[in-house]
């Protein structure tokens, strides 16, 4: 599906979804409320069919005080991709699993908790992943201190 | 809105005991294999349910060599970055260089020539060559014969040592980087690698014979961990573990980068899903690989090996840009997030075997723990390229 | 010279820790400890590839120095290749692997990330710089990864140091000291007490409490 | 043709003993001595040797250094392993734990006692001596079970479970084999059973009935020992090192020291009971040809026929990968032992009808 299709596509689903810009390839806004049951009609709808979550992250907009996830789609079926972010607020970052959308989920999102202190609703399984459970802090934050970093000399 | 409670790994465990609520008459326990045990190929744990010698539940716990990459990258040019990634899956380093290079180049609008692609296409394969090799060594080690391992790591010395005489290095290549490779190749290298090709035809028949027609790996494999398309796709795998489940999914196919569009291959795809599959279609990837550096390895066009002096400090427009090549285990994708300046705002590394190795759980449970082994092993995972 | 370090065999040598070994024998064992090294399956990450693997395969062949009969399991191991970067979870657990070896025991660092945390270093927040703050290391290796040749000269060096008794142990360390018979109506405490005699009386110095604590 | 006269040591010493008390004692000392360095020695011997084979089948030199071509690399090793420090992990049962691998030795020694290596270097010649050595084989998996249940490892337990079932359910097919050929000759003496293959040996003597066996047996007893591809018990890739996970020193070089020598009983009993054990080549009748096969002495041959079973031994190990523990028992319940039945009753049948070459009429 061309780009520009794909875009009104979605956006004929969810209205309030706008295009993200900037993006090197078909990206689109959505409120952060309309997240599971979009990506679930995201993944049914045959024409779209996303069937495959390749990545799962989020980017800390440290100054704009919010952290943005980035949903990378992928339909085997039509060989198309989409990247769907949605906008949180950096200090109270809740949002909806997608975990019985896409199994994968369960475990990108255990990530981006541990990397963000993203917090998600309905989670099978909402614990650290890559570091320790008794961890303080959440490192990929911008504002991350930690007495045992060293600062690269200038 | 209810509260979300984050939990920890002893209470994930006590979770799991009370699962069937008792049901069970024989008494379930659960060991930790790994961090360091010969068949997790690295610091992997994973945590077994067991029942006797069958498996339950696999929890893996990561994270042992979790390195912080993705910070660091926030704090190292584009360049710079490049050689963290030969850190990441060290067996596929310059595919992996590639992938950055690619969303650099892509992003800051740097036109490489023909040369340059054609010199990335061949080493690249070259690589997946090897790492293939690896891998048999180890899957054989795995199922209890030993012998696979020495076998597959002669015949990789020598693309170790073309690799080498052109790189310079063995394993950590650093050699692929925004605007071209770092140095020419070397004068004999034509030669060595149709030498090379030459030799290791026959190798690929020993291999055969000494572990595929073996019955005993026949009996360990087939039937063993069926992993389905849907379930593949739904969890994110990609690479020869997708494409064993039966779905062509092959980013130099469907998408092709490099010169790959060039070259006549065929993308082997499997049809259960299992083990058996598995290690087919990496052992058919070894022969399609042959075939492409086959027909380029005559082909390589004139022309500058860079065209971006290495010491420039590139800048990239403001913007998100992605980029993706199929290394030896499946889908490499970087994600860039650029505010304009010299090095990344944030800088996302999605490994292929992050997904790969979750599908474990799914098609591990009901067998015993020797297939567990079989399982992971056909999996092919890198840890470092797990944990990041 | 007293009366009963020259009824025993060979030469004595006092050896940090307090305890007493007889050179004679202690050449023989230093031999074959030198060239029996069993290292421990363990690898963290990219030097595992060069140094655990390629260096035990067939075009280098880490069997010729004996020392291809890698054990899984730590309490058989003598050698233990820290191979590729240590972060802050596996820490505890090398720590942990290290003590459930047997003496004596010995530790090669291989590669920058085993040396001093290598490129991780910098804006890292989970990276430990060196295995040498975690445990004692005897033979550090450079490289990134280092090549096998370069991991076989550590394997030398390693030897040579074991041969010379040179082991890099700090006092007090548990080490199980190696002794032959004693004649008869001499006690350790004897040999001990003349040793630290002999010692002050060459080197002028006092010998701190730990002499005496540490033996075994 | 040449007779042997068998003499071993034990007949000696009860020959002896009513003289003098001394030159019994003196042969009792030199039988107990014996079986010590030898299983030492030969331990050592057969540990170098492994590892040289599967040196040169991986095209790789193996041990080089210590000594001309590493010949002294295993008494580096012992000597090393002598001198480790012996650990006992603080929650483990210990007595059973320092137990264990004395019982594992102990079963070797005590099956290296009846095997005849030649007519006069044989320890005891019991009239019982097949099911004597079935016996104390089989007691060697009570070590490898304490070791395992006394570690309090879960590893070390698993590792024991699999080898208690796989050395037990192997024992049957074993037996069923050694049966046959105890029915050609007539006799359970280990010796008897050697002079009765003074006209050609079983393996060939009882057309493929012979070799039926013999390839029964060798597998059965691969799994009894627990080597490639039965190694499950120790499956390095599966359960770190097995039972013995939690042994150092000393008593781990038990262990390691024991499985070797059992592969050398085990090929010493396929050499002596299909193999014709210290009997040269023979071909009833041709006695030329026999008398130039004599030339060569008793010794020489069982060593020949042992070594040539431990190199075959060694060959599977390197080149087959393990089985899992359900086709284990798949193996032996549903192939191995209908198949050995089978062979028992054709064995049975021609004894009886006198259906093999040279038969004593």
């Amino acid at each position: 599906m061309e780009a520009n299709e794909l875009i009104s596509t979605v956006q004929s689903l969810e209205p309030a979804a706008t295009l993200r810009d900037k993006v090197d390839r078909p990206a689109m806004s959505v409120p952060k409320e309309s997240v599971p049951a979009l990506m679930r009609r995201l993944r049914d709808e045959p024409a779209l069919s996303f069937d495959m979550l390749c990545a799962h992250t989020a980017i800390d907009w440290h100054n704009e005080n919010r952290i943005e996830l980035v949903y990378q789609l992928y339909s085997t079926k039509h060989r198309h991709y989409l990247a769907v972010f949605v906008s949180l607020l950096r200090d109270m970052p809740v949002v909806t699993s997608v975990s019985d959308v896409w199994r994968i989920a369960e475990w990108q999102e255990r990530e981006v908790y541990d990397m963000f202190g993203v917090l998600y609703r309905s989670h099978p399984d909402l614990r650290r992943i890559l570091l320790d459970d008794d961890w303080k802090g959440f490192p990929l934050r911008k504002d991350y201190k930690d007495e045992f970093m060293l600062e690269a000399p200038k | 809105m209810s509260a979300i409670t984050v939990t920890s790994l002893d209470e994930r465990i006590r979770r799991s005991i009370g699962a069937d609520g008792g049901a069970s008459t024989t008494q379930e326990y659960f060991v930790n294999m790994g961090p360091q045990h010969p068949s997790t190929h690295g610091v992997l744990r994973l945590v077994l349910k067991l029942d006797g010698e069958n498996v339950r539940e696999v929890i893996p716990v990561l994270g042992y060599i979790h390195r912080g990459v993705e910070k660091m990258g926030e704090h190292l040019s584009y360049r710079q970055f490049v050689h963290l990634t030969d850190r990441l899956d060290y067996l596929s380093a310059l595919a992996n260089n590639w992938a950055v290079a690619k969303a650099v180049e892509k992003a800051a609008n740097i036109e490489t020539n023909e040369r340059i692609e054609t010199i990335r296409t061949i080493v690249a394969e070259l690589q997946r060559i090897a790492s293939h090799q690896l891998w048999w060594g180890v899957f054989g080690m795995d199922l209890g014969a030993f012998t696979p391992f020495l076998y597959g790591f002669r015949d990789r010395e020598k693309i170790s040592d073309i690799l080498e005489e052109t790189i310079g290095a063995r394993l950590t290549m650093n050699y692929i980087q925004p605007g071209g490779v770092m140095f020419d190749i070397h004068p004999d290298f034509q030669r060595k690698v149709k030498e090379f090709l030459t030799y290791f035809r026959p190798k690929l028949e020993e291999y055969e014979t000494l572990l595929t027609q073996n019955v005993i790996v026949q009996e360990r494999m087939r039937g063993v961990g069926v992993l389905t398309a849907e379930k593949a796709v739904s969890m994110g795998a990609t690479g020869p573990v997708l494409r064993a489940s039966g779905v062509a999914h092959d980013l130099r196919r469907s998408e092709p980068y490099g010169v790959y569009a060039k070259a006549a291959f065929d993308v082997p795809v499997g049809r259960n899903g299992d083990c058996w599959d598995r290690y087919w279609v990496r052992i058919e990837e070894i022969r399609q690989s042959m075939r492409i550096i086959e027909q380029l390895i005559d082909n390589i066009p004139e022309g500058k090996h860079l065209v971006v002096k290495p010491a420039v400090r590139t800048k990239v427009p403001e913007g998100i840009h992605y980029s993706q090549v199929e290394t030896a285990r499946g889908i490499f994708g970087v994600m860039l997030v650029s505010d304009g300046k010299d090095v990344p705002y944030r800088i996302h590394v999605r490994t292929p075997n992050f997904n790969n190795l979750w599908t474990v759980t799914e098609t591990a449970p009901g067998w015993r723990v020797a297939d567990l082994v079989t399982i992971i092993s056909s999996l092919d995972i890198v840890v470092p390229d797990i944990d990041r | 010279m007293g009366l009963i370090t020259e009824k025993l065999p060979g030469i004595i040598e006092p050896v940090p820790g307090g305890s007493v070994l007889l050179s004679s024998m202690d050449a023989v064992i230093n031999w074959a400890r030198s060239n029996s090294l069993w290292p421990l399956t363990f690898g963290t990450s990219c030097c595992a590839i060069e140094v655990m693997m390629a260096s035990g395969a067939a075009r280098h062949d880490l069997a010729r120095f004996g020392a291809e009969v890698t054990r899984p399991s730590p309490r058989q191991a003598d050698l233990l290749v820290i191979a590729g970067t240590i972060v802050r979870k596996m820490a505890p657990r090398l720590k942990l692997l290290y003590e459930q070896m047997a003496e004596p025991r010995y530790v090669i660092a291989t590669g920058s990330c085993a040396i001093s945390g290598g490129p991780f270093i910098y804006n890292n927040y989970s990276t430990v710089r060196g295995a040498d703050e975690i445990i004692p290391v005897d033979v550090y290796v450079p490289g990134c990864p280092p090549r096998p040749e370069g991991f076989f000269y550590g394997i030398l060096q390693l030897q040579r140091l074991i041969r010379e008794g040179e082991s890099i142990r700090r006092p007090g360390e548990r080490r199980k000291p190696v002794l032959a018979a004693l004649p008869a109506g001499i006690t350790l405490d004897q040999i001990q007490a003349e040793l630290r005699e002999l010692l002050e009386s060459k080197a002028q110095v006092k010998l701190g409490a730990s002499a005496t604590a540490g033996r075994g | 043709m040449s007779s042997w006269e068998v003499k071993t040591i034990a007949q000696r010493a009860a020959e002896a003993m009513p003289e003098s008390v001394l030159a019994g004692a003196g042969y009792v000392l030199l039988a107990v001595g014996f079986a010590a360095a030898f299983m030492a020695l030969m331990g050592m011997a057969l540990i170098y040797a492994e590892r040289k084979v599967a040196a040169h089948f991986q095209c790789r030199l193996g041990p080089m250094r210590v000594g001309p071509h590493g010949i002294f690399q295993t008494v580096a090793d012992t000597i090393k392993l002598l001198f480790k420090e012996d650990i006992v992990p603080s929650q483990s049962d210990k007595l059973l734990h320092l137990f264990a691998p004395y019982l594992s030795m102990m079963a070797t020694l005590l099956a290296l006692l009846v095997l005849p290596m030649s007519p006069v270097v044989q320890i005891a010649d019991m009239n019982i001596g097949v099911l004597y050595v079935t016996a104390v084989t089989g007691f060697g998996v009570l070590g490898v079970l304490l070791a395992g249940w006394s570690s309090n490892n879960k590893w070390s337990l698993l590792g024991a479970m699999r080898a208690g079932a796989q050395i037990i359910s192997y024992e049957v097919s074993a037996t069923m084999a050694l049966l046959v050929v105890v029915m050609f000759s007539g006799s359970m003496q280990l010796s008897k059973i050697v002079e009765s293959q003074a006209e050609g040996w079983w393996i060939w003597r009882a057309p493929v009935i012979g070799l039926v066996s013999f390839v029964i047996f060798l597998i059965a007893s691969l799994a009894e020992i627990s080597r490639t591809p039965f190694d499950l018990p120790e499956g390095e890739s599966e359960l770190t090192a097995g039972f013995h996970t939690e042994y150092s020193g000393l008593r781990f070089a038990m262990f390691f020291l024991a499985e070797f020598i059992n592969m050398f009983i085990v090929a010493g009993m396929a050499a002596t009971l299909f193999l014709g054990g210290w009997m040269p080549f023979h071909i009833g009748g041709f006695d030329t040809f026999n008398s130039v096969m004599d030339l060569l002495p008793p010794g020489a041959w069982f060593s020949l026929k042992s070594g040539l079973v431990v190199f075959l031994i060694m060959w599977f190990r390197w080149t087959f990968p393990r089985l899992r523990v359900d086709q284990l028992m798949k193996l032996e319940w549903k192939i191995l032992l209908p198949i050995g039945f089978v062979n028992l009753f054709a064995a049975a049948a021609s004894v009886v009808f006198g259906w093999y070459f040279f038969p004593i009429r």
